[in-house]
């Protein structure tokens, strides 16, 4: 049974969740009538792409992408003691030759070690997304509340009959 | 009845879509996956570049701030017009100058400018409001400061300073929060935030570097050596960003609470 | 990284989702929107992600609420579907 | 530091420097707007041309901002090559042009909002020519965000009822769009580790576990939708008929000629510059049904241009044609790279159609009244310059030899014979004679009055009553103002200008694409 828990739900649980929310999100855009409630599926859509951004760099027990200590070698160290108490796997894979830190690794006796500190990219690039999501609520907001005023409602099968319908000056 | 099939339709092509291409992904947390420890045939994992070598490039600690703003400093730039382009068609789209007839004039509060101006249901939101928002505007430039060290920098510092003018519109009304913060004065402030970002950039390229390469503003600051130019110029980034994201989210409310009269609000 | 919390998390974010757009008001559907930022940003907190989930509180849960109640309250409150 | 290796940085900030400028200064008095737009359009446009010109003598431009250049990845690359060299200047041009029509919109309504309409226009201007030079993904979905928000702004900015719901539902598409390609780029970040296109391109090329993944085909095929809806490409086209037709006719005219065009560009670039040709044409294969679909965009495009009342509409669905001619002749997958040739020189030459077709829709709108096509009546003797114009662009939209339309068409034409593919070259025939239908029915009212069997002829006009659709003679509304027709007649002379240079044009052209290995693919059938 962990063997089942460990490949199917631990490896891939994140994604199976980005999946279902983008696709409530993208089903609410599509389908839902009132202006209001297709915002807020845009905006689940969204948070639903930065969820899977995020969990692109998550590293099993890996620290917060912050380095303690303004020392990296006093840092590195306090990390190794600080990990073995919580994951054996910590321990094994501090010992495995990383790439990045294989360069002078005697001359700076503990250099920083990937392994245990999450991936800041995908953090830095879903600020921006983030941040552009919200931008992009306030302009639907501010024309959802335009299209209130002139056409007095915020459903889209009114509105469309309202265009249909009486000759809305072009 | 048609859209709602449509729909369900397009959502389940594309979820089936996207879980085929889940099917190939490495392990959920896998530290020695391609984004995070870099692919044999391409360069070396540039997400450990930054893990190891960013101290030693910026003298920041906090990873994430040092990449937003000087790494990829120029993505960073265009979020901030991303927000200003947003603030200036949220104007464009809403704002009305005429006193045209209004949807549902709302009862127009009492003139009264004190926090609870006499009636008796807002004392507790006047006086606690009245207490909390100097601490958070306070807050909100400690934040902008501390980004280096700690999670923060200029973007959440600059939405907690917004909201502190957000809350004071909340708890009295907006002509109160208007008279600390006019229009004129968060356009003007957005547009220096931008222009001080920018700023940065162009004063790199004027002593002789590239377009926000900060480590020549050592000539500038002083420092011994290019790391900490760069961890000061970031920190005045930061700055910018902040200024721009406080002028902007405030906008962005009152536009929106006023339905861009900018009289009467929520 | 505990992967339990992580699991009970993704299963709050779905159910919140689901309710906040299948809610008639639209002010208590703006409401369990933020509980849905809040959620994520403590999601996000708890993978490690601190700048993005701080982010996430102010700007995408915090800010995107009060926008939506001020359109709300700016439009009609009742909604068809 | 010389200037020139500061070119790519400057062509962007020109512009974004003019935007704050109006920001700071522009409330206080509105005439001073006009002369830091145009100075710093114009600043851009010489960059663009520099830096075209160095690009054809000496070679690309690289440029690492921040000066991060050692790993490959680090900082954000902007890189100009031949292959964007022409489309920015293209950029730089229309968007200069436009600039001198929007005078005479800041004098009329919505006057207060003059210094934010220049800052949306300078800040869409920024995300273009930043779309344009960028190497790096991610930077590029930041890029198409600035220009879709400038893009709302400007399409919902007149105080039309239908132009707001046309606004939110293109913002709607326009959000899911940008939303797939940073799905998209997503995966290919998982997979390769990096967002730097080059660097991305080798791995795919080197590494044959992560080039035959699902999540690779799957990346692509997220990007590619979300690009053709930025696009309109046919069936995801539904956003641009009422954004471009209801919106005001400056944003319509800054609007049409580039979002689509620069879509199309960043698709070849997606295409060439990070999967590379035989990894989009040998494994990714689905090359055939692209190019059907391109046939469809371009019937349905025509048919339905044909069966509209209203001008602008009519021009909305001529566009959606012309991005089904740009993405079929990219998917041709023939040998030697014409339809990629044809494609590029097609987004110079339909750019500058469309941008005249606007303008000159916008000024009948303006001084005419005129929405229906039916009103154009006596369109000749009323705006003769206005009307030189309309036809040339006309001509080149049908294909007549001296204009740039006709020369796109034949590289297109020969692409797909070369290729095989006899359906895209009926298409392409089949729209030109369509489009050859719409203009003459416009020419012939314009020309002979409403009704062809009342008489042909003016010159009979005083003599019957004056029926009362045509106006009577002496009210003849004189010839627009200089500030429209200038972009007009200069957009006209262009269009000739890239017919008659279209020979040395598409050499440049293919010499950048001199280094794609040219590739046969199996034919299906």
């Amino acid at each position: 049974m962990a063997e089942f828990f460990q490949t199917t739900i631990h490896d891939y649980f994140n994604y199976w969740v980005y999946v279902i929310l983008m696709m409530i999100g993208l089903w609410a855009v599509i389908a839902k009538n009132n202006l209001i409630k297709k915002l807020i599926g845009l905006s689940i859509f969204q948070t639903a792409i930065i969820l899977f951004y995020v969990s692109i760099g998550v590293k099993d027990g890996a620290s917060i992408p912050i380095l303690h200590h303004h020392d990296p070698a006093a840092h590195a160290v306090s990390h190794e003691e600080s990990h073995h108490k919580e994951g054996h796997k910590g321990d094994d894979s501090a010992a495995h030759k990383e790439p990045g830190d294989d360069k002078g690794d005697n001359a700076e006796a503990h250099a920083v070690n990937p392994d245990l500190i999450a991936n800041p990219l995908p953090h830095v690039l879903m600020l921006t997304a983030i941040v552009v999501g919200v931008a992009t609520l306030g302009v639907a907001l501010a024309l959802s509340q335009r299209i209130f005023k002139e056409f007095g409602t915020l459903e889209e099968s009114e509105l469309l009959e309202q265009l249909k319908g009486g000759n809305v000056d072009g | 009845m048609i859209t709602k099939v449509l729909a369900t339709f397009a959502v389940v092509i594309t979820g089936a879509l996207l879980l085929y291409g889940v099917s190939d992904f490495p392990a959920f947390g896998d530290p020695h996956s391609p984004a995070n420890a870099g692919v044999e045939g391409g360069a070396p994992s540039i997400s450990n570049y930054y893990i190891t070598k960013s101290y030693e490039d910026t003298k920041v600690p906090n990873l994430v701030t040092s990449v937003l703003a000087d790494y990829r400093g120029y993505d960073t730039m265009f979020e901030t017009v991303v927000i200003f382009a947003a603030g200036m068609a949220i104007f464009a789209i809403l704002r009305v100058f005429s006193d045209e007839d209004d949807i549902e004039p709302n009862e127009t509060h009492s003139e009264g400018n004190t926090f609870t101006d006499g009636d008796h249901s807002r004392i507790i939101v006047g006086t606690t409001v009245r207490l909390v928002v100097p601490v958070i505007q306070l807050f909100a430039l400690y934040v902008v400061a501390h980004g280096h060290h700690s999670p923060g920098g200029g973007f959440q510092g600059g939405v907690i300073l917004g909201a502190s003018f957000i809350i004071i519109a909340l708890a009295m009304d907006l002509d109160a929060a208007l008279a600390r913060f006019s229009e004129k004065s968060y356009f003007r402030l957005a547009s220096v935030g931008i222009l001080i970002y920018a700023g940065f950039g162009v004063l790199c390229q004027v002593l002789g570097s590239d377009f926000l390469d900060y480590g020549i503003l050592q000539k500038i600051f002083l420092t011994d050596g290019p790391e900490m130019a760069r961890s000061h110029s970031m920190l005045g980034v930061e700055v910018g960003v902040a200024f721009t994201v406080t002028g902007i989210m405030f906008a962005i409310y009152a536009n929106l609470s006023s339905r861009g009269t900018l009289k009467s609000a929520l | 990284m505990i992967f339990a919390f992580d699991i009970v998390i993704l299963i709050f974010l779905i159910v919140a989702a689901v309710i906040a757009l299948n809610v008639k008001d639209l002010l208590s559907s703006s409401m369990i929107y933020g509980i849905y930022g809040f959620l994520i940003c403590l999601l996000w907190a708890e993978m490690g992600a601190v700048d993005v989930a701080f982010t996430e509180a102010a700007v995408g849960a915090g800010v995107s609420t009060v926008l939506f109640i001020a359109t709300v309250y700016n439009t009609r409150r009742r909604s068809s579907d | 530091m010389s200037m020139g290796d500061q070119l790519p940085a400057i062509i962007v900030l020109a512009p974004m420097f003019g935007a704050i400028l109006v920001g700071l200064l522009g409330n206080r008095d509105h005439r001073i707007c006009f002369p830091i737009v145009i100075t710093s359009l114009l600043v851009s446009l010489c960059a663009t041309i520099a830096a075209a010109q160095e690009v054809f003598t000496t070679g690309a431009i690289d440029y690492f901002v921040g000066g991060w250049e050692e790993p490959i990845g680090i900082g954000i690359h902007l890189r100009i090559d031949s292959l964007n060299a022409l489309i920015l200047v293209l950029i730089s041009v229309v968007v200069v042009l436009v600039s001198f029509f929007s005078i005479r919109r800041a004098g009329d309504q919505h006057s207060e909002k003059t210094p934010q309409f220049y800052i949306l226009y300078l800040l869409l201007c920024v995300g273009l020519l930043g779309i344009s030079i960028t190497g790096d993904a991610f930077n590029l979905f930041v890029l198409v965000e600035v220009s879709s928000l400038t893009s709302y702004g400007l399409v919902a900015m007149g105080s039309s009822k239908r132009g707001t719901h046309a606004a939110l539902n293109y913002l709607l598409m326009g959000t899911v769009g940008a939303s797939f390609y940073l799905l998209g780029v997503g995966y290919l970040y998982l997979t390769t580790g990096t967002l730097n296109m080059q660097d991305i391109h080798t791995i795919l090329q080197t590494n044959e576990t992560i080039r035959d993944s699902n999540a690779v085909i799957i990346a692509f095929l997220f990007i590619l939708v979300g690009i053709w809806i930025k696009m309109a490409f046919f069936p995801l086209h539904g956003w641009l008929p009422n954004a471009y037709s209801y919106c005001p006719s400056t944003s319509a005219c800054i609007l049409a000629p580039l979002m689509t065009k620069v879509s199309v560009y960043v698709m070849i670039r997606v295409m060439i510059g990070v999967f590379g040709v035989e990894w989009v044409f040998v494994h990714f294969g689905w090359s055939h049904l692209v190019v059907w679909m391109a046939v469809i965009a371009i019937l349905a495009g025509s048919m339905l241009a044909l069966a509209q009342r209203e001008i602008k509409k009519m021009l909305c669905y001529l566009i959606v044609a012309e991005v089904g001619y740009m993405v079929g002749g990219a998917w041709l997958s023939d040998p030697n790279h014409w339809g990629l040739t044809g494609a590029l020189y097609h987004i110079l030459a339909d750019a500058m159609m469309t941008l005249c077709l606007f303008l000159a829709a916008g000024v009948f709108a303006k001084r005419l009244g005129a929405v229906e096509i039916k009103d154009l009546e006596g369109l000749f003797k009323k705006m003769p310059l206005t009307s030189v114009a309309f036809v040339i662009a006309a001509l080149s939209m049908i294909g007549v030899p001296p204009t740039a339309g006709f020369f796109s068409k034949f590289y297109l034409i020969r692409g797909g014979i070369e290729g095989g593919h006899w359906e895209y070259v009926a298409a392409l025939l089949i729209s030109s004679l369509v489009n050859a239908v719409l203009f003459f029915r416009i020419f012939e009212i314009a020309f002979f009055g409403s009704k062809p069997a009342e008489g042909h002829g003016d010159h009979h006009e005083d003599v019957e009553t004056p029926s009362p659709e045509t106006p009577s003679p002496e009210i003849v509304p004189q010839e627009a103002p200089w500030s429209a027709l200038f972009p007009l007649l200069a957009s006209a002379a262009i269009i000739i200008l890239l017919g008659l240079f279209s020979g040395p044009i598409a050499e440049l052209i293919r010499e950048s694409l001199e280094t794609l290995p040219s590739i046969v693919v199996p034919q299906a059938d």
